[in-house]
């Protein structure tokens, strides 16, 4: 290999070097403080990853304090990989979601693959089982051939990686918008399962205890990948591609398993993975967590290439990779697990009680650094954030109605529209049932997993409609939140808390953090109405394309808790002669909606709504009527509105249509998006009960055996009629249609 | 007509979790003397005579479609073939 | 009945086996790690689905070198039933247990929906629960179970009536002659695609696999009437 | 110590998808002139000198592990390599 001469301590500050790692001259100034030294190369490294954004949150912190965290059935919240909720009988759901998107603008394939592999780490990281993966992902149109081979490879890359280790992907969302052309959103999140007692944190205690590397060996792959995530994506980003990792999921399924395995010895003080800035940040963290040093010898490191320098070592991402600590003198019992698997496992240190971070390297010491200081010690920004003058004029506007003539046309056209249309596409290519134990699989409102060896279940979705949040980040994060619970409220569960990952451009851009602020607040103000805190989640800024930003995009992914597999139930109705209601009122909504997006070709005005004490009544009532078995099915209203949703009930069910009349004006009633509003239809023996429960329920049909959908108004005109297979086969076939339409 | 052979190889730093099972089984089946294993692709064009000059379609080509210039290198033979 | 989950590295449908069997069939069950070197105390061997050895080079090209391999193949000649299914099917098709190969599903895409199975041949000791040509719905995930074979081996099983399963409506990955599983000229060894274990419950949206688990119990309790 | 390069490709009787589906593409980018793609592997393997005789090694390596002979044909070439 090449030897490059590391610049020495002088030439870093003279000639900036550290400015081309990311770091400012203030934070280079703070180093030299702390060390009350120059750093040498390798420590500039190492500060320079720890104290990115992508590792320090040193943008996002005051906004991420806004949230809560707490809750009687938090066990675990923000600050370890990832976060823990009681479900009763001694076991927890664990999970959290993480972003991969700049690694995937670059390289589709094996960005999103190892994103799915990296929080999957997160995840059994804590020493939980992980049971099912969910996915939320944005694109621009497809239109292009370039978003067309993003998406493409991004769906290939989450199910090689997911279907491979045997974890099934049970949801997830994609939206398609132009603003997300140059730098598309790949989010991940991964749910696991944990008894209680075998709960483990990322802790390097007890001085003497030995520091074992375990999994793939390091390469230098993704050098500097925490940084590159720090920044904006420009056609330079193009040169920066030795920054993308290459997953292995063959050895994270031997990973997870020795690790599951090795968290039942008592040998194991702590255990973590090694995700962004790799040995960097898993060893800081753990030493600094525990308040204990840790001091490695580089020399032990599995190297997969020759010649590294012990910056490359340190600040590569090579994927499936752990940081163990084991009590000293019992190292063998854990390499003996390691062994069965066919993987690494060596001892690279020691903990030690001076609290630094110390670094050997062919026989001479090549960092020294306090592991606080890394850290946590980073510096945290208050940004200014100020109004976007958008904002102000779209607060002005009245909310009007878009055009329509034709009602069915418009239906069917909005059925097409990829981000409303049928994602089979997509999800056939997930293996969405293996673990057996996938009771609603994808394509109704949230996914529910059984918890085997119990009558429960978890109920999971991700969701975030981010032209509301655009428009209104106060109310579109409200919105957020409480699009996810009712997902989870309607398929039969109890929403328990949320994990989320906040998408937004550069905060640098005091427009930009006004809308990361201010979104902020409505999520925390909606999971306190809802009764979901925040137990993890991530950050990625910079998401701009050449000046151009993401809209807003903070990703919800919310967990709830089925207390009993019989309160099951889906969107699709059931049986003909069953009464169709809608609960909750509709007015003239249409500021980011899709009817707006599709008739005026651009989204303005103000987003819909939402009154978080009603939603959280609402979604009470509709719970209990589910859990008191009255109801047959039950599908919130989203994007397209009421109508949208009513062919959607239809879609999955045999031969079933649905006949329902609707008043006011007929643009409103048929695809406003005001919110808070359910779908859910009723056996007539039950309707009385179901009414007692749920007493703002409005009875506006029945499902026939007619196989079709049929809305009229009370006067008896008929403004949508049209066959069942009709619609579906619009909505089942749009997303493959557009694949494969020439550019 | 020409038949273009295409190789595609992963870079060198690139992990080549392939190369490495493969290795690992060759030597439980005893050939410890195999000491690296690295996979790619082989791919043959069957191309006709066009205006296009051949050398830079082949190039555009491979770094358009057949090769992920992200993770992958690529080399390219040219030979001549009989054919109508 | 005492069946063997065989486990390789990257097998991941090792579980919903075990649970199948135990839970829903309620016989004995045992994983067995790839390089055990002894099957004798089981009545049957099951070689679960997933990504052994990542998939890499070829599906199952490697696992058929694993140590319990020629365990199994000593099973199949013992004529023990033997079940390969998804990744199974492709270890017992490298293995040369069973003839022809899989390769990747004519539209390049993994695959994971329900589909109709026809069952052509219900005389073997999986399918004697099943009615001749009976359609049931069984899961498939794959992405190589594009079945191939050449002519004189597809007239082979043919003539043998080796064609157990066939797709019933689409084909979805391009097998020659809709073929979705395939048993050896003995009879005793079963390869298929689709996944019998993933429906074994309804909670789990149907159970028509289960009753080709019941099958091979029911067989091999008549041929061990006396030893019970 | 040898490099060892073989080349792995698809029995003619067996269809190539994937081919097919990358000659799809370069005609929708206008390469027309393409008429046939076939997809196959590439392996390279380093092995050092041993006691047993090469070319029955790799012959062997190849038709137990490398290849499947119902669907996959082979050629390898052998070159030497300055290294220890
Ligand atoms: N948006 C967020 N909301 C709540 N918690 C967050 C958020 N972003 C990050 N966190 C928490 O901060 C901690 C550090 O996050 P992160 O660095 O992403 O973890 P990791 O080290 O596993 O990559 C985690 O516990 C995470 O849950
Ligand atoms: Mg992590």
């Amino acid at each position: 290999m090449s030897i490059m001469l590391e610049p020495n301590p002088e030439q870093i500050k003279e000639q900036k070097i550290y400015a081309q790692m990311g770091m400012s001259d203030e934070e280079f100034e703070m180093v030299e403080k702390i060390l009350g030294r120059l750093p040498n190369y390798t420590e500039t490294g190492l500060f320079s990853v720890m104290w990115s954004e992508h590792c320090s949150y040193k943008n996002s912190k005051p906004v991420l304090r806004k949230f809560p965290t707490k809750g009687p059935q938090v066990l675990q919240g923000p600050g370890e990989g990832a976060g823990i909720v009681d479900i009763g009988d001694g076991q927890a759901v664990v999970f959290k979601m993480e972003s991969h998107n700049h690694p995937s603008a670059i390289e589709p394939y094996q960005g999103a693959a190892t994103g799915v592999g990296g929080i999957i780490r997160d995840v059994f990281s804590m020493g939980a089982r992980p049971i099912a993966m969910l996915n939320s992902l944005r694109f621009g149109e497809l239109k292009t051939p370039r978003v067309k081979y993003l998406f493409e490879e991004v769906v290939a890359g989450i199910a090689g990686y997911g279907n491979c280790i045997g974890i099934p992907t049970v949801g997830g969302e994609i939206q398609f918008d132009d603003c997300y052309e140059g730098n598309p959103l790949v989010n991940a999140m991964c749910v696991g399962l944990i008894n209680h007692e075998d709960i483990q944190k990322g802790i390097a205690a007890g001085e003497g205890n030995t520091v074992m590397y375990a999994g793939a060996k390091t390469g230098r792959d993704g050098i500097h990948g925490a940084t590159f995530a720090s920044e904006e994506l420009t056609e330079a980003s193009e040169e920066k591609r030795p920054a993308v990792q290459v997953g292995d999921p063959f050895m994270e399924k031997l990973l997870l398993e020795a690790c599951l395995e090795v968290i039942k010895s008592d040998a194991l003080i702590g255990i973590q993975d090694m995700g962004a800035a790799g040995l960097t940040s898993s060893s800081a963290e753990m030493a600094s967590k525990a308040g204990y040093g840790v001091e490695m010898n580089l020399d032990f490191v599995p190297q997969r290439e020759t010649g590294m320098t012990a910056y490359e070592m340190m600040l590569s991402e090579s994927q499936e990779r752990m940081l163990i600590v084991v009590k000293k003198g019992r190292e063998d019992e854990i390499v003996k697990i390691f062994e069965k698997y066919d993987l690494d496992c060596v001892a690279v240190g020691k903990v030690t009680n001076d609290k630094m971070l110390r670094l050997l390297h062919k026989g001479e010491v090549v960092a020294e650094v306090p592991a606080d200081a890394l850290a946590e010690e980073a510096p945290v920004y208050h940004k200014p954030s100020s109004v976007p003058a958008y904002f102000t004029e779209f607060q002005a506007m009245n909310n009007e109605e878009p055009a329509v003539s034709n009602y069915k046309e418009a239906l069917l056209n909005l059925l097409q529209q990829p981000t409303i249309a049928s994602k089979e596409w997509v999800y056939d290519q997930y293996d969405y049932q293996v673990r057996t134990s996938t009771v609603v699989t994808p394509g109704s409102d949230a996914a529910v997993v059984r918890v085997r060896g119990t009558n429960k279940g978890l109920a999971m979705t991700t969701d975030c409609n981010s032209r509301y949040i655009y428009l209104d980040p106060v109310v579109g994060g409200k919105i957020a939140v409480a699009e996810a619970a009712r997902n989870v409220v309607c398929s039969g569960a109890k929403p328990l808390a949320i994990t989320d990952c906040l998408n937004f451009g550069n905060p640098e851009n005091p427009e930009i953090f006004w809308q990361l602020e201010k979104s902020a607040d409505g999520i925390a103000e909606a999971c306190i109405a809802l009764n979901s805190p925040v137990i993890g989640g991530n950050v990625s800024l910079y998401n701009e394309r050449s000046g151009t930003a993401v809209y807003p995009t903070p990703t919800i992914g919310l967990v709830g808790l089925v207390e009993d597999l019989a309160h099951v139930t889906t969107q699709s109705v059931k049986q003909a002669g069953d009464i169709v209601y809608v609960i909750g009122e509709t007015k003239t909504e249409f500021g980011g909606s899709e009817l707006q997006k599709l008739v005026e070709k651009r989204i303005f005005g103000q987003a819909p709504s939402i009154d978080l004490e009603v939603e959280a009544a609402r979604q009470k009532a509709l719970l209990s009527a589910i859990q008191s078995g009255v109801v047959q099915s039950a599908h919130d209203i989203a994007e397209g509105g009421l109508a949208v949703a009513l062919a959607e009930k239809a879609f999955g069910a045999k031969a079933l249509g649905v006949e329902v009349t609707l008043n006011g004006s007929a643009t409103t009633a048929l695809f406003s998006e005001s919110q808070s509003r359910f779908l859910v239809t009723v056996k007539p023996e039950n309707t009385a009960k179901f009414e007692e429960i749920v007493k703002d329920a409005v009875k506006i049909g029945a499902v026939t055996d007619s196989n079709k959908v049929v809305i009229s108004n009370e006067d008896g005109t008929e403004w949508i009629s049209g066959s069942v297979d009709e619609f579906r086969s619009a909505w089942k076939g749009a997303i493959s249609c557009l694949l494969n339409s020439e550019a | 007509m020409k038949k273009v052979k295409v190789y595609v190889t992963l870079r060198e730093s690139v992990l080549d979790p392939q190369g490495s099972a493969v290795m690992g089984a060759l030597h439980s089946m005893n050939y410890n003397e195999v000491t690296d294993v690295r996979i790619g692709k082989f791919l043959e064009l069957q191309i006709e005579e066009s205006d296009r000059d051949l050398d830079t379609a082949v190039k555009e080509m491979c770094e358009k479609l057949l090769t992920n210039t992200v993770i992958e290198d690529y080399r390219y033979e040219v030979e001549e073939v009989a054919g109508k | 009945m005492k069946f063997a989950v065989i486990v390789f590295p990257g097998s991941n449908c090792d579980l919903d086996m075990y649970h199948a069997i135990k839970d829903e069939l309620g016989e004995e069950v045992e994983y067995v790690w790839h390089d055990e070197t002894d099957l004798s105390g089981f009545d049957g061997v099951l070689l679960p689905g997933g990504f052994s050895y990542g998939d890499y080079l070829r599906c199952g090209a490697i696992s058929r070198f694993s140590n319990v391999m020629s365990e199994v193949v000593k099973a199949a000649e013992a004529g023990k039933p033997v079940l390969g299914v998804c990744n199974g099917f492709q270890v017992l098709t490298e293995a040369g247990l069973l003839p022809g190969a899989l390769l990747r599903n004519k539209n390049l895409k993994f695959m994971c929906r329900t589909v109709g199975l026809k069952v052509i041949n219900n005389e073997t000791q999986f399918t004697s629960e099943y009615k001749k040509d009976e359609v049931i719905q069984i899961p498939i995930a794959h992405g190589e179970g594009n079945y191939y074979c050449d002519e004189e081996t597809l007239a082979r099983l043919k003539a043998n009536n080796q064609i157990v399963f066939t797709y019933a409506s689409e084909n979805p990955n391009g097998s020659i002659e809709d073929i979705a599983g395939i048993v050896n000229e003995k009879g005793n060894v079963l390869g298929m695609m689709p996944h019998p274990e993933r429906a074994a419950n309804d909670i789990m949206g149907g159970s028509d696999g289960l009753a080709l688990f019941k099958s091979i119990v029911k067989q091999w309790r008549e041929s061990h009437v006396n030893h019970a």
